[in-house]
């Protein structure tokens, strides 16, 4: 006998007291309710005392400059953004950035739709390596990146030998690195701002994204429903992989050049994103939202140690102080919210 | 059969054991001149020198939690301690260096208990301030120490023994002591086990917690100290590098990340190993990227039969 | 002892947090040496009572008083040190350690300031003893079983020497034989003049052992009985204010023809499992905790694997490896264990509510907000799911609502057949009362519903047959208008005649 | 129990390692002994340990060194510092321990390094600091020093710069270093101050930011500062080629580069290029080929016995390059 859906939902249409669902208006209080309140503040309070102090802060082409500078290790922070969502964890994005900018430019003497695709797919088969360990084999997220992190820093080396790698001119590849869209608009930042809509509706949208927050959220319960972790998990990596491929490229054909020292630290850049943007290691929490204003702060913070000429030295403090200040109030916040469980 | 999957379990629980057998055997094929008494002097000083670290780390780890920032306030200890011995000579080197490290473990460990940021967050925002506060007080660059005394303490000898083995071995001891003996070791267990029902059995996890994270800085603040008089520099950005290899080598050593499982001997054992694999590779005149290469396998390596006597493990519980 | 003198006293006690009056002028008085029933539904207030009396929340006014003496306690310390004991539903024991540090975590013996193991084992033995428990005091206790561990923490009571044991839901996680036990040590130590408070949902318990019941409903005490002469439907009554007319409203449904056949199915800890539910057919599994019940439902869902055997659906065999394919053939699963296999506690009601049946809400992978956000709100007003909002975190529902939130999240999915493991495992009366009427419903439905618990009236109140399972092997079909509560135990106890 | 068993399974293995080494080795040898080392066979090993293999410019001296070695027939091993000095010292240890016949080391700090040379010296393995110095002190315990210090290093882009300003004081100047805390970027930098100094007078540093030697990094301190300072910029000083070409490439993208004088250091192949099309004044050229093969004639002059070539005798001239001159250099890596 088939049941019509209907009668499920109408089970218990005798004893039906409708619970009225309170309005959605927007007030002060909402807003303040809303989440990373605290880093959205952080990066306000950042942008007007700039903008305040110094007379050169405010401008187009400034503000320009800061969205390109962040794109390459936004990319980056968008991808990861889904691996700690998941409750996993990656150090080796650094690291793979290296190799693919390293295929990348070895490719543009070869042939340029080459050098635009297969770095994407090196990326990619760096994060299944990842996602294989880490999801299939269950290893211990931080430790195994670690340990890849050193086998991609190798690999980096072995095709470049240590030298630095000299990009062939193309005009067109040297366009996504360092043209402008109206002559005002530059390229990187444009893609960066795609990804960020894509991994933003993806994440937020879709059923994959669903899977990606309750897989993280707890992986037996995601079990009990259907999803598997081993496969969010790889997917995750492989998509991280790849758009680090994607940013690899955007610096290749920014710098035409690329050097296996370049990627050493960048992950700790990204993860300092990805955290000001509210993730929790527990894992479901985050948005790419959050991770957006996480590396707008990161990029305003080092645009205004020129801007107000801090000595690098002091930059450390500074940027950790800031850190810790943005993540307590977080924290605090969601535990008055009652977000924490 | 009862009897034997026990010691089945039992060694399965120690793969570092064995790991550690296998490449002490490795070493005498590969290493030409690996089983030098100079070279195993060499090993166990540098061995001792992480191992400090490691130690205090492991109490940490042992919660359950772990702490970034370790590598950082090395560096930062070591400048500590040449500006100290250059003000107030040598014997303020260590004391001061244990005094602020006072400082340090608490901005730690009071984040994470009465703030509740998350562990590996909180050490990751203090991590780069105190790298900065390194860069800060050294100027930006590593300064070096005006008196040449400054090396006495790394290269002094206790019955022919140099003073920073002697000093790892006397912290591994009170370590062990302090696990295994007394009530503080058991409450460490039993919050890295399981944190709410600590709470709720009435021991003060808060408490705990910052004595854990006050003992790593202690330990990273004596590891500075050593680096310090050993190189007579102190420099900002020295152990930058450390952090993720002492974890590393504590897990390896079967320290368990989630807590709450592991002991000191595994944590020596770890570190030994990781040492051996890097003077090997210091041997082997291998290049820069294939010595990355195969230490990186060997993480890996590692993690799979850690993994795979975990399997081993669950087997046997099962068919108990 | 004299008998007549309050060992603890409640008077007129307030508590109330941002926005709820939690507490408002409580009041209850407990001899020595006797065992004091508390009852209420989820959110009367029982929790928050315990919780100022142990510690955890300081009252904001009245006053309590133990030994007549006026008393504050600022953390669970201090209330430790009065002897005031409790033990919550969720077991608070530390799986990496062994029963005797876990016995005595918090007042370790010490012999020059050094952990005396010696000491702390004999100890063991001895509790362990008293207590008629016969495991080694060295065994870790991860390896013990759910009572075994509970028992540890009422060890670790008596180690404390308490004098007054606060038991949140003591049997929520027991089988009967295991509550035979539990209740057998309590009398034993009543005689030894220590004070029991029970909070628990089974009146039948509660009626068995304490003395007097106290009745909690909205903040307040209603009403304190003499357990001798008070009477179940007058106790139900006075805890949810209304009488619910037969609590497990049974309707007649058509029962059709068979849906699920499980044919010699053998796992890691069941054997040769074979039976088969109709259309319509409410189906009980019976048995003790760790018989194997729900390890077959486990396997039959594709949670565990299974060695052999197969499993039939509406005719035509189907192979089921993982809860993808069980969901996917109509199969639903309401776990035992609601918070850790159930939800995802820190996402909100929504999302747990439509995760099983994301396939219906979709087109093309994207979800449609607007249809899932309305067909969460229909749910959330028939099954009266209690939340100021459905994005609120599932994390801050009661009990009962959370298993209401797991229900909905399979009926979303419009199983054919839907298992439901210990359904209304600490869950309060009025919500057990709603979701059996459900159960019923849906059976009248024509849904095949399996039912595993280890409260045999539930059982002998919903079902149409109950299978019993003793050792991971079926010892007994019975047809529940033929059989009688004792036959049915008897053969959860081992009693081999199968049809 | 079982973890007492471990405990002390563990510690006899710690003592028997300990019992192994005690007393420290053997007797100190003393230097001369070296020469009967060699004596044992005419096949030497010469060992290097970089100060970071991570950068191109050691991977070349590591390159260049092993053909030396192999033109001799000599075995080279090479060591990689890591950037880190204390690994520098154990890597000198573990060399003694091997009893290499020499140790050639670019230290990563020339403080740090001495109690490094100061072992080698004791167990009577011949050290020598190449390519950067160690200090005064330590010189007792190293057979010399073959190379071009940083400052000077940094002093001769200093007198391009200068050069490039007509020696005219008052000039805005905008420094974009190597890494922080690093002793060879500080010595750049201080040498280039030095040489603005003593040829123009006291100019005015606008900032000074680390560029770490990557170019994405530089490039993006560089938009930073066009907009901060704008046309104010006089000359940018990249205390090597690929962060002064990733300044030159945010001043391109801005046209700017007319305007402002480009000087970089090292002379790679970022840097000549971006000479030869004019985008940068000049750079100071370091060959690493030159520079080892100078080293092995001096370490054959020890192994003859012989005394080593005073300062004045081998000192490189460090040539700097300018459009006149570049066609003349290949990429110096």
């Amino acid at each position: 006998m088939i049941i019509q859906k209907q009668q499920y939902t109408n089970l218990h249409a005798d004893l039906q007291r409708t619970v009225p669902e309170h309005q959605e208006k927007f007030t002060f209080r909402k807003l303040m309710r809303t989440q990373n309140i605290g880093t959205i503040l952080i990066l306000v309070l950042l942008f007007a005392a700039c903008s305040l102090t110094t007379e050169t802060f405010f401008k187009f082409n400034n503000i320009m400059n800061i969205t390109r500078q962040v794109s390459m290790v936004g990319i980056m922070a968008c991808g990861v953004t889904f691996v700690i969502i998941s409750g996993s964890l990656d150090l080796s994005i650094g690291q793979i950035y290296m190799l693919t900018s390293i295929v990348a430019c070895k490719l543009t003497h070869v042939n340029i739709l080459l050098a635009i695709l297969l770095p994407i797919a090196a990326g990619a088969l760096c994060g299944l390596l990842n996602g294989v360990l880490v999801g299939y084999f269950r290893l211990h997220p931080l430790i195994t990146t670690m340990g890849t992190q050193s086998i991609f820093l190798a690999l980096g080396y072995a095709l470049s030998e240590g030298h630095p790698i000299r990009a062939a001119e193309n005009e067109f590849f040297r366009q996504i690195g360092q043209g402008n869209i109206l002559g005002c608009i530059p390229v990187p930042s444009l893609i960066f701002a795609l990804i960020v809509a894509f991994t933003w509706f993806l994440l937020k949208k879709t059923t994959y994204g669903r899977k990606v927050y309750l897989v993280g959220g707890n992986p037996e319960a995601a079990r009990f429903s259907g999803f598997s972790f081993v496969k969010v998990t790889m997917i995750n990596y492989i998509f991280a992989g790849a758009l680090a491929g994607l940013s690899g490229i955007v610096v290749c054909s920014r710098m035409m050049s690329g050097v296996p020292s370049m990627g050493t630290g960048y992950e700790f850049q990204v993860m300092t994103a990805v955290i000001l943007g509210g993730v929790s290691f527990s894992g479901g929490k985050g948005s790419i939202f959050g991770t957006l204003i996480g590396m707008l702060i990161v990029g305003v913070l080092n645009n205004s140690y020129i801007q107000w000429g801090i000595p690098s030295s002091v930059q450390y403090f500074f940027q950790g102080v800031i850190f810790i200040i943005a993540v307590v109030l977080d924290t605090m916040h969601e535990r008055k919210l009652g977000l924490v469980s | 059969m009862k009897k034997k999957q026990k010691l089945l379990l039992w060694l399965s629980d120690n793969s570092i054991f064995f790991l550690l057998s296998i490449i002490l055997v490795l070493a005498a094929l590969v290493g030409k001149s690996f089983y030098t008494k100079a070279n195993l002097m060499l090993l166990l000083k540098e061995t001792s020198l992480y191992g400090i670290i490691a130690i205090g780390i492991t109490f940490v780890l042992l919660l359950g939690f772990t702490d970034m920032s370790i590598g950082p306030q090395v560096s930062m200890f070591s400048v500590i301690a040449i500006l100290a011995s250059q003000r107030f000579g040598l014997a303020s080197m260590v004391l001061s260096c244990v005094l602020l490290s006072i400082i340090s473990g608490l901005l730690n460990g009071l984040l994470v208990s009465k703030v509740h940021v998350v562990p590996f967050i909180t050490t990751l925002g203090t991590m780069t301030v105190f790298k900065g506060i390194a860069l800060i007080l050294a100027g930006g660059k590593p300064i070096a120490s005006s008196l040449l005394t400054v090396y006495d303490i790394y290269t002094y000898e206790l019955l022919g023994v140099p003073i920073s083995i002697v000093v790892f071995l006397i912290f591994l001891i009170i370590a062990a002591y302090l696990l295994y003996f007394t009530k503080f070791g058991l409450q460490v267990y039993a919050c890295g086990g399981n944190l709410e029902s600590a709470k709720a059995a009435g021991i003060n996890t808060d408490r705990i917690t910052i004595i854990c994270y006050l003992l790593s800085a202690f330990c990273a603040s004596c590891a500075g100290a050593f680096y310090a008089s050993r190189m007579g520099v102190g420099s900002p950005v020295l152990g930058d590098n450390y952090t993720l290899p002492v974890i590393a080598s504590c897990v390896i050593g079967g320290i368990r990340s989630t807590g709450g499982k592991g002991n000191f001997v595994k944590t020596f054992c770890g570190v030994l190993f990781m040492q051996i694999i890097y003077n090997l590779m210091a041997m082997s005149g291998f290049d820069a990227y294939t010595q990355y290469f195969v230490i990186g396998v060997v993480i890996l390596g590692v993690l799979f039969l850690d993994k795979y006597t975990e399997k081993v493990q669950k087997i046997n519980l099962a068919q108990e | 002892m004299k008998n007549n003198q309050y060992i603890l006293e409640v008077n007129g006690v307030d508590k109330s947090f941002p926005g709820v009056k939690a507490l408002s002028q409580v009041s209850l008085r407990v001899r020595s040496g006797e065992v004091m029933g508390i009852v209420g539904e989820n959110g009367a207030g029982k929790s928050t009572l315990i919780k100022v009396l142990t510690g955890i929340h300081q009252r904001d006014s009245g006053s309590v008083r133990i030994d007549g003496k006026e008393v504050r306690f600022q953390s669970t310390q201090d209330a430790l040190d009065r002897g005031v004991v409790c033990i919550y539903q969720e077991i608070n024991i530390v799986p990496l350690l062994d029963v005797g540090k876990n016995i005595f975590l918090h007042n370790l013996p010490m012999k020059f300031r050094r952990l005396d193991r010696k000491v702390m084992y004999q100890k063991t033995r001895r509790i362990l003893e008293d207590l008629e428990m016969n495991i080694s005091e060295r065994e870790l206790a991860g390896n013990l079983s759910i009572a075994q561990q509970q028992m540890i923490e009422i060890a670790r009571a008596i180690s404390r020497d308490a004098r007054i044991i606060i038991m949140d839901e003591p049997t929520s996680s027991l089988s009967e034989k295991e509550v035979r036990i539990l209740f057998r040590v309590i009398r034993s130590l009543k005689e030894k003049g220590i004070t029991f408070l029970f909070v628990s949902h089974k009146i039948d318990e509660i009626k068995e052992i304490t003395d007097h019941i106290t009745i909690f409903r909205d903040g307040c005490t209603i009403a304190e009985l003499d357990t001798k002469t008070a009477q179940v439907d007058q106790i139900i009554h006075h805890m949810i204010g209304r009488t619910i007319e037969n609590y497990y409203n049974k309707l007649p449904s058509i029962i059709g023809n068979v849906v699920l056949k499980v044919e010699n199915f053998s796992g890691k800890r069941f054997k040769d499992v074979s039976f088969e539910v109709r259309s319509g057919e409410v189906l009980g599994f019976f048995g003790l905790v760790g018989a194997g019940r729900s390890e077959i439902m486990r396997a039959i869902f594709g949670v565990d694997p299974h060695f052999k055997g197969n499993v039939v659906m509406t005719g035509r065999q189907i192979n089921i490896q993982s809860p993808k394919d069980a969901i996917h053939y109509g199969i639903g699963l309401v776990p035992e264990d609601r918070k850790h296999e159930g939800l995802v506690l820190n996402l909100s009601v929504m999302i747990n509510t439509t995760m099983a049946s994301l396939q219906s809400i979709q087109y093309m992978g994207v979800i449609n907000s607007k249809k899932e956000r309305n067909e969460v709100l229909q749910y959330k007003n028939n099954l009266q799911i209690k939340t100021p909002d459905i994005k609120q975190l599932v994390a801050n529902l009661s009990g009962g609502n959370q298993q209401k939130v797991v229900v909905a999240k399979w009926l979303m999915n419009a199983p054919k057949v839907l298992i439901l493991d210990e359904p209304t495992r600490g869950i309060d009366v009025g919500t057990k009362a709603e979701i059996y009427s459900l159960i019923s419903k849906l059976a009248k439905l024509g849904v095949a519903i399996i039912i595993v618990s280890s409260e045999l009236p539930e059982l002998m109140g919903l079902c149409d047959r109950i299978m019993t399972v003793y050792e991971g092997r079926i010892t007994g079909v019975l047809n529940v208008n033929e059989t009688t509560d004792a036959e049915v135990l008897s053969y959860a106890l081992g009693g081999l005649n199968v049809r | 129990m079982k973890k007492f068993l471990a405990l002390v399974l563990s510690f006899i293995l710690l003592l028997s390692l300990l019992a192994s080494c005690s007393g420290k080795g053997e007797t100190p040898v003393t230097k001369n002994s070296s020469s009967t080392v060699a004596a044992k066979d005419g096949k030497k090993t010469i060992a290097y340990i970089t100060p970071d293999s991570r950068s191109p410019f050691p991977v070349k001296y590591s390159s260049a060194w092993k053909e030396e070695c192999s033109k001799r027939d000599w075995e080279a091993v090479i060591l990689d510092g890591a950037g880190d000095a204390a690994k520098q010292l154990s890597l000198i240890e573990s060399l003694v321990a091997q009893k290499v016949d020499m140790i050639c080391v670019t230290p990563i700090d020339s403080t740090a390094i001495g109690s490094g040379l100061k072992i080698a010296y004791d167990a009577g393995i011949p050290t020598m600091t190449v390519n950067a110095d160690c200090d005064e002190a330590f010189h007792k315990y190293t057979i010399g020093y073959i190379g071009t210090p940083n400052f000077t290093f940094g002093y001769r882009s200093g007198e391009c710069m200068a050069e490039a300003l007509g020696n005219k004081p008052d000039k805005n100047i905008i420094i974009c270093s190597l890494h922080d805390g690093f002793q060879a970027s500080m010595d750049i930098v201080d040498g280039f101050k030095q040489a603005i100094k003593d040829k123009c007078g006291n100019v005015n540093y606008l900032d000074e930011q680390p560029g770490k030697s990557d170019k994405a990094i530089s490039q993006a301190l560089m938009e930073d500062w066009i907009v901060k300072y704008g046309d104010k910029i006089d000359a940018v000083f990249g205390a090597d080629d690929t962060v002064a070409v990733g300044c030159i490439n945010a001043l391109k993208a801005n046209n700017m580069l007319g305007k402002v004088i480009v000087v970089g250091a090292g002379g790679d192949g970022d840097g000549l290029p971006a000479i030869k099309n004019g985008e940068m004044y000049g750079t100071t050229y370091q060959s690493a080929a030159a520079e080892v093969s100078l080293v092995f004639e001096n370490i054959e002059l020890y192994f003859a016995g012989k005394p080593l070539q005073k300062e004045e005798e081998w000192k490189m001239e460090l040539p700097i390059i300018t459009k006149d001159n570049v066609d003349g250099y290949e990429p110096a890596y």
